[in-house]
């Protein structure tokens, strides 16, 4: 019952910051300079003023603020997030499309990132905790700094000069080889071969963290007591750390990935950008760049929701991963 | 002794420091015999090394410790060779481990019946899974915890520390081990607790017939359950002997000390001062409520209920109760540190609880508090001076004044004056805990609440800063209220004590009256569980 | 503080770190003198390689530019932008965490509220729109960047002062009825400074990053020359003159590395959990 | 980015034929078949012409739609949808009579109904550019049987047979469109159109692709199976694609000018800057004229002294493009070269700014970048350091496209650039830039400077009536004269557009519009 009601509160506290943040978004978006119908009929190549009007009561933009702003979130709770005025398509339609490819990307360097994060950083920590290994702690680390330092754009373009350009490994651009007809197997071969860079690209930043993350937890946990406890066991330490150190070690990361992954959307515009994947990043990109207010909105409601989500998805996988929140509700 | 008697030898054992400090050594030149079938009690205060040697002999030194001298001998084999695999095998088989911390010593995401087991799947005996799992059952049955079947499947996080020391014992008692090291097993519990694990820990000695290394500080515990006693100080071993030669016949000044300091728990008896109360506290209440998160429910704790007492101008009031009983709860009300659910709390006639934080901070400078952590209640980015000036420069006391007032204080807490100029990290437990008696002072309050002002005080110092507050009470006539957990500290120094347990007032009187004849058989308890009043076996 | 710096200077990396960033701290104030011609005025032959002529050592650009110029006025730039946004970011996180913190119940709840508002955008995303809606110059840039870094700072503070409310010597300045604002300046905040310094450090950092991603998709301001825009405007011409992006890179890459090695030291330096084990 | 894309053919007897012919005979050895891979940038919005009219729609919808005529490489029409068409002796009624046999790629049968829907409904309505033509001239289009169209105009307009193509007098179903919204249709994301191709997908920020059309109305082709164009939106990237052979064909605005010339000397690569005829695009630096400083013409005389086009060409655009001369470009009808010169000289420019009595310390201007990729910035850097030297307190601002069209539509800015298509006629690409008329807010392709010279304005009109070539010559002439030696604009230089292609790649570029005709000859060697 707890548990339900718990839920619920959560679930109105999200849709509360998701409300908030697009009401936000919708006035600060207004705030740009550029009348998207000016900027429409330019773009078309029209200069009479007659043809900007007509666009304008098209698309609702003579109506008062406050108007535009209710008809919006009265859409956007019908699923009827406007339409762009750029590309005269329905802005949920343009979304759908292109969320697919993000999540992929996201997807791919959020694995990335977390799983040889925590491995490096289990890695290091462990190293450092045995005499003799302490130079494989300081290599780590050494190269998770610089990674951390490292701008992500340059990265991209050092990776496509070295590994597209000099050496032709990999494919530069783009999700998939234009123009051929492969399917299955072999379709997804040609998308993992495209997911390579721009993976490493966007990942590395966080993984970096991750490292340093997960090498303090585990440095913390293996200062506690029950670690103490466990070798007084006699367990050996290849296996304390297995059972009892990192389980324990994972805690910070959990809450942390939530966070990393709503990061992770902003980043994606700059990786997108750089290596032309067709994802929501660029999509906002280029929604703001010709004020394409609709569409740029419908993007912040998505990347808002999906940060919301994430961190939902945290709290839940951190209550089965902590039984000191998980088992408590039974009670 | 011969050569099968003895079944642990320590001799000569030193194990340096890593960073150059105060001393070299965490331990210098000890030598210890353990013998089949005793208890053997390591006493000393914070920083004698008796942990130190304990984890030596367990191979588990914090990293970039390592023994430097001396050596260590289980069974006629030395240990301190031993490879990190034969370490291991060592391990929760022939020598076990408990600790002090029961809240942290159990890996908090794994269910405690796994953690009983893993000791024994670890030295794969039993080979047969059931019959580890029936062993395990079995062993929470012999540590005393109800219904083993179901507590198994538990997350420690369920358990209060008492259950959780006993997890712990289990899992150290799994194997049978020839040696038991016990490293102040008991100091995080409350009284009543401890009484019982001492039981616990005494009744498997006798049955198991192992030998028992236990470390304490509390002499109250050594009475309880050595066979024989090692007395350390800063590193080095300076008296050994059956427990009765050195409780009764200390050789060395340091044990003497020692056994000076332990509180003697003799009642006050000069009469509590006639007069109009200077506080009345009337059916205060007060009840915690915890926020729930996902899964998690929302917790009501009642803390303080329905409590109601009065406190004469000059008379000193002891709240005595263990852990959770609400005693600290009702200090905070007193100050103000926190609202109140209910009743009132009258202070020289009038009702503060009502009053808003502005409107009760003139009053402040009449009730006054000592805090229990003396490296937690001092400003560390203050000095002294600031420290005691601070509070009287707010209520408009010209800050020469102040001064004057602070290096008057300073003579009385009996700190030198030049201590002003300094820093709280430049003291000892002790002497802060000296200037958060002088910064209450410096108010010239009418009432100080002192809560467990000396309980995390080494006992020597603990004994002497006891002393301090008696003599200031006395002195200057302040009435005090002093909560404690210690039955035998509130007795020397207050005029009436009440009892808390759960969060009800459930005896109060004269110490005298209390102690010898409770009328609650809570009280009777506490009091039976008081350190050195078992008969020894 | 003697004990601070000690323990500062036995982190190698720290100072390590300290001598970059005094090195381009340095670079940055003399560039005019090291430079008095503007980065932007094309002094030589378009495309000299670095290295290859005595005058231009770190060669020039597509415009025939100086790039050792690019380069120190690039630092200014970026340390000025990354001190900046740093300095308000920190002021209004440690004022927001710092009214959270201490008041807690409802105050805590709606300013929480608005910090996760302000979290649920992602950064470079948000920091982007706003300096677009602002038209790209230096002042929407400080602006775009302390807004999408104060919310870590709120939530730091808030959480220190949360625990260090509950510190003892806190409840004792109550008792001796020291007024909120003089707990909260005089009592809790020098306490909390430590995390704050370090994180602030490491903001430093992130808005070096920050600022040459913004300049690098075109969204600088266009009289200020920074290494962003200098790596956004060699980008064309990756393969053919790969050094006229690789150098600011390396510039960005090495100061950014420097505040976090410094930013190690710090925490190391000031971290009283370490300082805790590392002394007694 | 081209955004003003009307051609209005003008006779030009000296173009270069391109030795391609559209008949049968070359069309007996073509091999059939294969994809062309090429790339469209920046991704069109939409892809329905007269709705959009930017240059990647072209590039693509230009392959799925068909005007009433075609324009051959000197710009002369040809047969389109009109197999034959008159015009009367006045001028004032043009006659069509329609091919047999056409139909919609969703199989209705195309007839005349569908030319007079669109011209006279969709068109006069959505069409930016053609609109207001069309409601200035035309009087009426009638259908009187299936296979005529008649268009009567109200008065006599010399470049109207140069407006039938598939870009400005762009056909649609009238099935489809008749009675709806046309810019919310949903068929909008589906074009339907006659040409020899068909839409069939868009993943959007991926890929276009267009398939065959079996059913094209010319028998056998097209020769190709499938257009892709692909999205990728940076520029080195679409560089390293058309360099690892990905790509066949490259339209040297999809890359930076510098990569242009190391991908023309690329084995196996052909490049061509014809095809550009009908654009004849030149770039100014245009001011804003109503106020100080750059309401003096000498001040404007000592900018266009102040700037090395040389140094633009050559330096910053890599060679790619020409000096200017003056507002017409040298490849359209009407140049005259024969105009006031500015030859770069900063002192000559110090000497004017001192002569003008402008105290330029009192006005800083502000650049409004262009923001259409980093050339151009390093062009507004280029000018920005000259101007500073000859006095000028100067500022770059950036902005972004939706910015930068909506502040210089509403003459928010001091000094920008802007490159703009001349379309075969001054009276329809350079006339608009500079007549009084023009100065009207809302669209950055207007007479934004603000200029306004009566003397013009005039010129101008008699030109665009006149139907003798001396006239129209004379009046250019001196059209341009007055131009260049007001400043009305800083003409800076002629854009080449080059495209490169596979040499695999043939029948590419066989008219004026370049890679905006139809693809229907084009065929790949080797074709699988």
């Amino acid at each position: 019952m707890t548990f339900l009601r718990h839920a619920v509160l959560r679930l109105i506290k999200a849709l509360t910051v998701i409300l908030s943040v697009v009401i936000a978004n919708f006035f600060l978006i207004r705030l740009a300079p550029g009348d998207p119908a000016a900027i429409m009929a330019g773009e078309a190549g029209a200069s009479d003023p007659e043809y900007v009007d007509r666009l304008r009561e098209q698309f609702g933009l003579n109506e008062p603020l406050l108007t535009q702003l209710w008809l919006y979130l009265k859409g956007v709770v019908q699923f009827d997030w406007g339409y762009s005025y750029r590309m005269q398509v329905d802005v949920l339609h343009l979304i759908a499309e292109r969320i697919p490819a993000t999540l992929l990307l996201m997807g791919a360097a959020f694995i990335f990132s977390i799983l040889l994060g925590i491995l490096f950083g289990v890695l290091a920590a462990s190293a450092r905790h045995r005499p003799g290994r302490g130079w494989l702690d300081s290599v780590i680390v050494g190269i998770s700094l610089l990674l951390y330092a490292t701008p992500l754009f340059w990265l991209s373009l050092l990776a496509i000069l070295l590994f597209s350009v000099q050496l032709g490994w990999l494919p530069a651009y783009g999700m998939e080889t234009p123009g051929t007809d492969y399917a299955g197997l072999e379709r997804a071969k040609d998308i993992a071969l495209h997911l390579v860079l721009p993976t490493i690209s966007l990942g590395s930043f966080y993984m970096a963290m991750y490292v340093r993350l997960a090498r303090a937890s585990v440095l913390e946990v293996i200062g506690m007591d029950y670690i103490k406890t466990a070798r007084a066991k006699g367990v050996p330490w290849a296996r304390v750390l297995r059972r009892h150190v990192l389980r324990n070690a994972m805690l910070p990361v959990i809450t942390f990935s939530g966070i990393q992954l709503g990061q992770m959307a902003g980043g994606a515009v700059l990786t997108e950008t750089v290596f032309g994947w067709p994802g929501i990043g660029r999509l906002m990109f280029d929604a703001l760049l010709q004020r394409d207010y609709m569409l740029l909105l419908g993007v912040f409601l998505v990347t808002s929701t999906m940060v919301v989500v994430f961190n939902i998805l945290t709290d839940i996988i951190y209550s089965f991963v902590d039984p000191r929140i998980g088992a408590g509700g039974q009670k | 002794m011969t050569q099968t008697d003895t079944i642990l030898e320590i001799s000569g054992l030193g194990v340096p420091l890593p960073s150059v400090g105060d001393r070299s050594h965490a331990i210098t030149d000890v030598s210890l015999t353990l013998k089949r079938g005793e208890i053997l009690c390591v006493v000393g205060e914070s920083g004698s090394g008796k942990s130190i040697s304990a984890n030596t002999v367990m191979g588990l030194l914090p990293p970039g410790m390592s023994p430097d001298a001396g050596s260590v001998t289980f069974k006629g084999r030395s240990v301190l060779g031993l490879g990190e695999r034969e370490m291991e095998a060592l391990r929760g088989a022939d020598i076990s481990m408990i600790f002090q911390e029961p809240m942290s010593a159990l890996n908090p995401t794994m269910k405690v019946g796994q953690q009983i087991m893993e000791v024994m799947e670890e030295h794969n005996r039993p080979a047969d899974a059931t019959a580890r799992q029936k062993r395990m059952l079995e062993l929470l049955g012999v540590v005393g915890l109800p219904d083993p079947e179901s507590l198994q499947h538990v997350y420690p996080f369920r358990l209060s520390g008492g259950q959780r020391q006993r997890i712990v014992i289990a899992m150290a008692l799994a194997l049978e081990p020839s040696i038991l090291i016990a490293d102040e097993p008991t100091t995080a519990l409350d009284v009543t607790t401890q009484a019982q694990i001492l039981q616990l820990i005494r009744d498997i000695q006798a049955s198991m017939g192992m030998a028992v290394l236990f470390i304490t500080h509390d002499f109250g515990v050594v009475a309880d359950i050595a066979d024989r006693v090692a007395v350390m100080e800063k590193g080095r071993l300076v008296e050994m002997g059956t427990r009765d030669e050195v409780l009764d016949n200390p050789q060395h000044p340091y044990t003497r000390r020692l056994l000076a300091a332990v509180p003697h728990g003799r009642p006050r008896t000069d009469p509590v001062p006639k007069g109009a109360p200077i506080l009345k506290v009337e059916n205060l209440t007060k009840t915690y409520v915890t926020a729930g998160g996902f899964g998690r429910a929302r917790r009501v704790v009642h803390a303080v209920q329905d409590v109601s007492f009065s406190l004469a101008r000059g008379e000193t009031l002891g709240i005595v109760g263990e852990s959770g009983s609400g005693k600290s709860s009702i200090g905070k009300c007193l100050l103000k540190l926190q609202d109140i659910d209910g009743g009132r709390i009258l202070f020289d006639g009038s009702d503060i609880a009502p009053l808003s934080p502005s409107a009760f901070r003139p009053m402040r400078r009449r009730i006054q508090m000592i805090f229990q952590d003396p490296f937690a209640s001092l400003n560390p980015r203050h000095s002294i001076a600031r420290i005691l000036t601070e509070g009287p420069v707010a209520h408009g006391v010209p800050q020469s004044r102040a001064m004057d007032r602070a290096r008057e204080l300073m003579d009385l807490v009996q700190l030198d004056r030049s201590a002003l100029e300094r820093y709280p990290n430049e003291f000892s437990g002790g002497q802060r805990q000296r200037i958060g008696i002088a910064r209450a002072l410096a108010l010239d309050p009418e009432l100080i609440v002192a809560d467990e002002s000396v309980s995390a005080l080494d006992v020597s110092v603990q004994a002497q800063v006891l002393e301090l507050l008696d003599h200031i009470q006395r002195s200057t006539g302040v009435s005090m209220i002093f909560i404690t957990h210690d039955l035998r500290v509130a007795a020397q120094i207050c005029h009436n004590i009440g009892v808390m347990h759960q969060g009800r007032l459930v005896e109060y009187g004269p110490p005298a009256e209390i102690l010898v004849n409770p009328s609650q058989e809570y009280t009777r308890r506490l009091i039976a569980a008081i350190p050195g009043r078992a008969q020894p076996h | 503080m003697s004990a601070f710096l000690r323990r500062f200077l036995r982190n190698r990396g720290a100072v390590a770190g300290f001598g970059i960033l005094m090195l381009v701290v340095v670079v940055a104030i003399f560039a005019p003198l090291l430079y008095p011609t503007s980065p932007w005025m094309m002094v030589g032959r378009p495309l000299l390689v670095p290295f290859s002529d005595g005058q231009f050592p770190f060669g020039t650009d597509m415009l025939g530019r100086d790039i050792g110029a690019g380069l120190a006025y690039g630092a200014r730039v970026s340390i000025l932008i990354s001190l900046t946004s740093t300095v308000v970011a920190v002021v209004i996180g440690v004022g927001i965490g710092a009214v959270a913190g201490y008041y807690g119940g409802v105050v805590d709840d709606f300013l929480m509220r608005v910090t996760e508002i302000f979290q649920t955008v992602p950064q470079l995303a948000m920091a982007v729109v706003l300096v677009a809606i602002f038209t790209p110059n230096i002042y929407s840039i400080v602006i775009a960047i302390s807004i999408v870094s104060w919310p870590p700072v709120a939530r730091l503070v808030r959480g220190e002062f949360l625990s260090l409310r509950e510190r003892e010597f806190i409840q004792a300045a109550t008792v001796i009825g020291l007024k909120p604002l003089r707990i909260i300046f005089g009592q809790i905040l020098p306490n909390a400074m430590s995390p704050i310094i370090v994180t602030a450090s490491l903001m430093v950092a992130t808005a070096i990053l920050t600022e040459s991603a913004l300049s690098f998709l075109g969204l600088g301001d266009r009289n200020m020359m920074s290494w962003g825009f200098m790596i956004g405007a060699a980008r064309t011409m990756l393969r053919e003159a790969p050094l006229m992006s690789i150098l600011p890179g390396c510039a960005i890459l090495l100061t950014v590395l420097s505040i976090n090695l410094i930013g190690e030291g710090l925490n190391d330096a000031l971290n009283p959990q370490l300082r805790k084990k590392g002394g007694h | 980015m081209k955004i003003f894309q009307t051609r209005r053919g003008a006779l030009r007897l000296t173009a270069a034929a391109l030795a391609i012919s559209l008949g049968a005979t070359g069309a007996m050895a073509q091999t059939k078949g294969g994809t062309l891979n090429t790339i469209v940038q920046p991704e069109p919005p939409l892809l329905v012409l007269g709705l959009n009219q930017q240059s990647p729609t072209q590039y693509v919808a230009s392959k799925i739609y068909e005007g009433l005529l075609t324009y051959d490489p000197d710009l002369a029409p040809q047969p389109g949808l009109a197999k034959s068409w008159e015009t009367s002796e006045d001028g004032l009624t043009y006659t069509f009579t329609l091919q047999d046999g056409v139909t919609w790629h969703d199989g209705e049968k195309f007839s005349s109904a569908d030319v007079v829907f669109s011209v006279d409904k969709y068109l006069r309505q959505v069409h930016p550019r053609v609109r207001p033509i069309l409601n200035t001239y035309l009087e009426s289009v009638t259908a009187p049987d299936d296979q005529t169209v008649v268009f009567k105009l109200k008065s006599p307009f010399a470049p109207f047979i140069q407006l039938f193509g598939t870009d400005n007098m762009t056909i649609v179903p009238a099935h489809i469109y008749e009675g709806t919204e046309f810019a919310t249709n949903p068929q909008n994301q589906h074009p339907i159109g006659t040409g020899p191709f068909m839409f069939e997908s868009w993943e959007r920020g991926s890929a276009i692709t267009l398939v065959k059309n079996p059913n094209y109305w010319k028998d056998g082709l097209p020769y190709l199976d499938k257009i892709v164009f692909s999205i990728i939106p940076d520029s080195a990237s679409r560089a390293v694609a058309f360099e690892q052979g990905q790509i066949d064909v490259l339209r040297g605005t999809d890359v930076d000018p510098v990569d242009v010339s190391r991908l023309e000397n690329l084995d196996g690569v052909e490049e061509t800057t014809k095809g550009t005829e009908m654009y004849s695009t030149i770039t100014s630096m245009i001011m804003n004229e109503r106020e100080l400083p750059f309401s003096n013409k000498q001040v404007r005389q000592a900018i266009s002294y102040a700037l090395d086009r040389d140094f633009m060409v050559q330096t910053i655009f890599f060679g790619i493009g020409k000096p200017a001369t003056g507002p017409i470009s040298s490849t359209l009808p009407f140049y005259d070269g024969d105009v006031p010169k500015y030859d770069y000289d900063l002192d000559k420019a110090r000497e004017l700014i001192k002569e003008s009595g402008v105290d330029l310390s009192a006005h800083p201007v502000k650049i409004l970048d262009y923001p259409y990729g980093s050339t151009w910035a390093r062009l507004a850097e280029y000018v920005s350091q000259q101007l500073k030297q000859i006095g000028f307190t100067v500022d770059i601002e950036a902005t972004d496209a939706g910015g930068w069209a909506q502040r210089v539509g509403n003459f928010d800015f001091d000094t920008t650039f802007h490159f703009s298509d001349q379309f075969g006629d001054p009276a329809i690409g350079v006339s608009r830039l500079f007549v009084t008329s023009n100065i009207v807010k809302g669209s950055p392709f207007a007479n934004n400077a603000g200029y306004s010279n009566p003397e013009v304005d005039e010129i101008f009109a008699k030109a665009a009536s006149s139907t003798s070539r001396e006239d129209r010559q004379e009046l250019y002439t001196e059209a341009q004269k007055i131009l260049v030696d007001d400043a009305a604009n800083i003409y800076l230089f002629e854009n080449q557009n080059v495209t490169l292609y596979k040499d695999s790649v043939h029948n590419l570029i066989t008219s004026g519009v370049g890679t905006n005709s139809n693809f229907e000859t084009v065929y790949i060697d080797d074709a699988k």
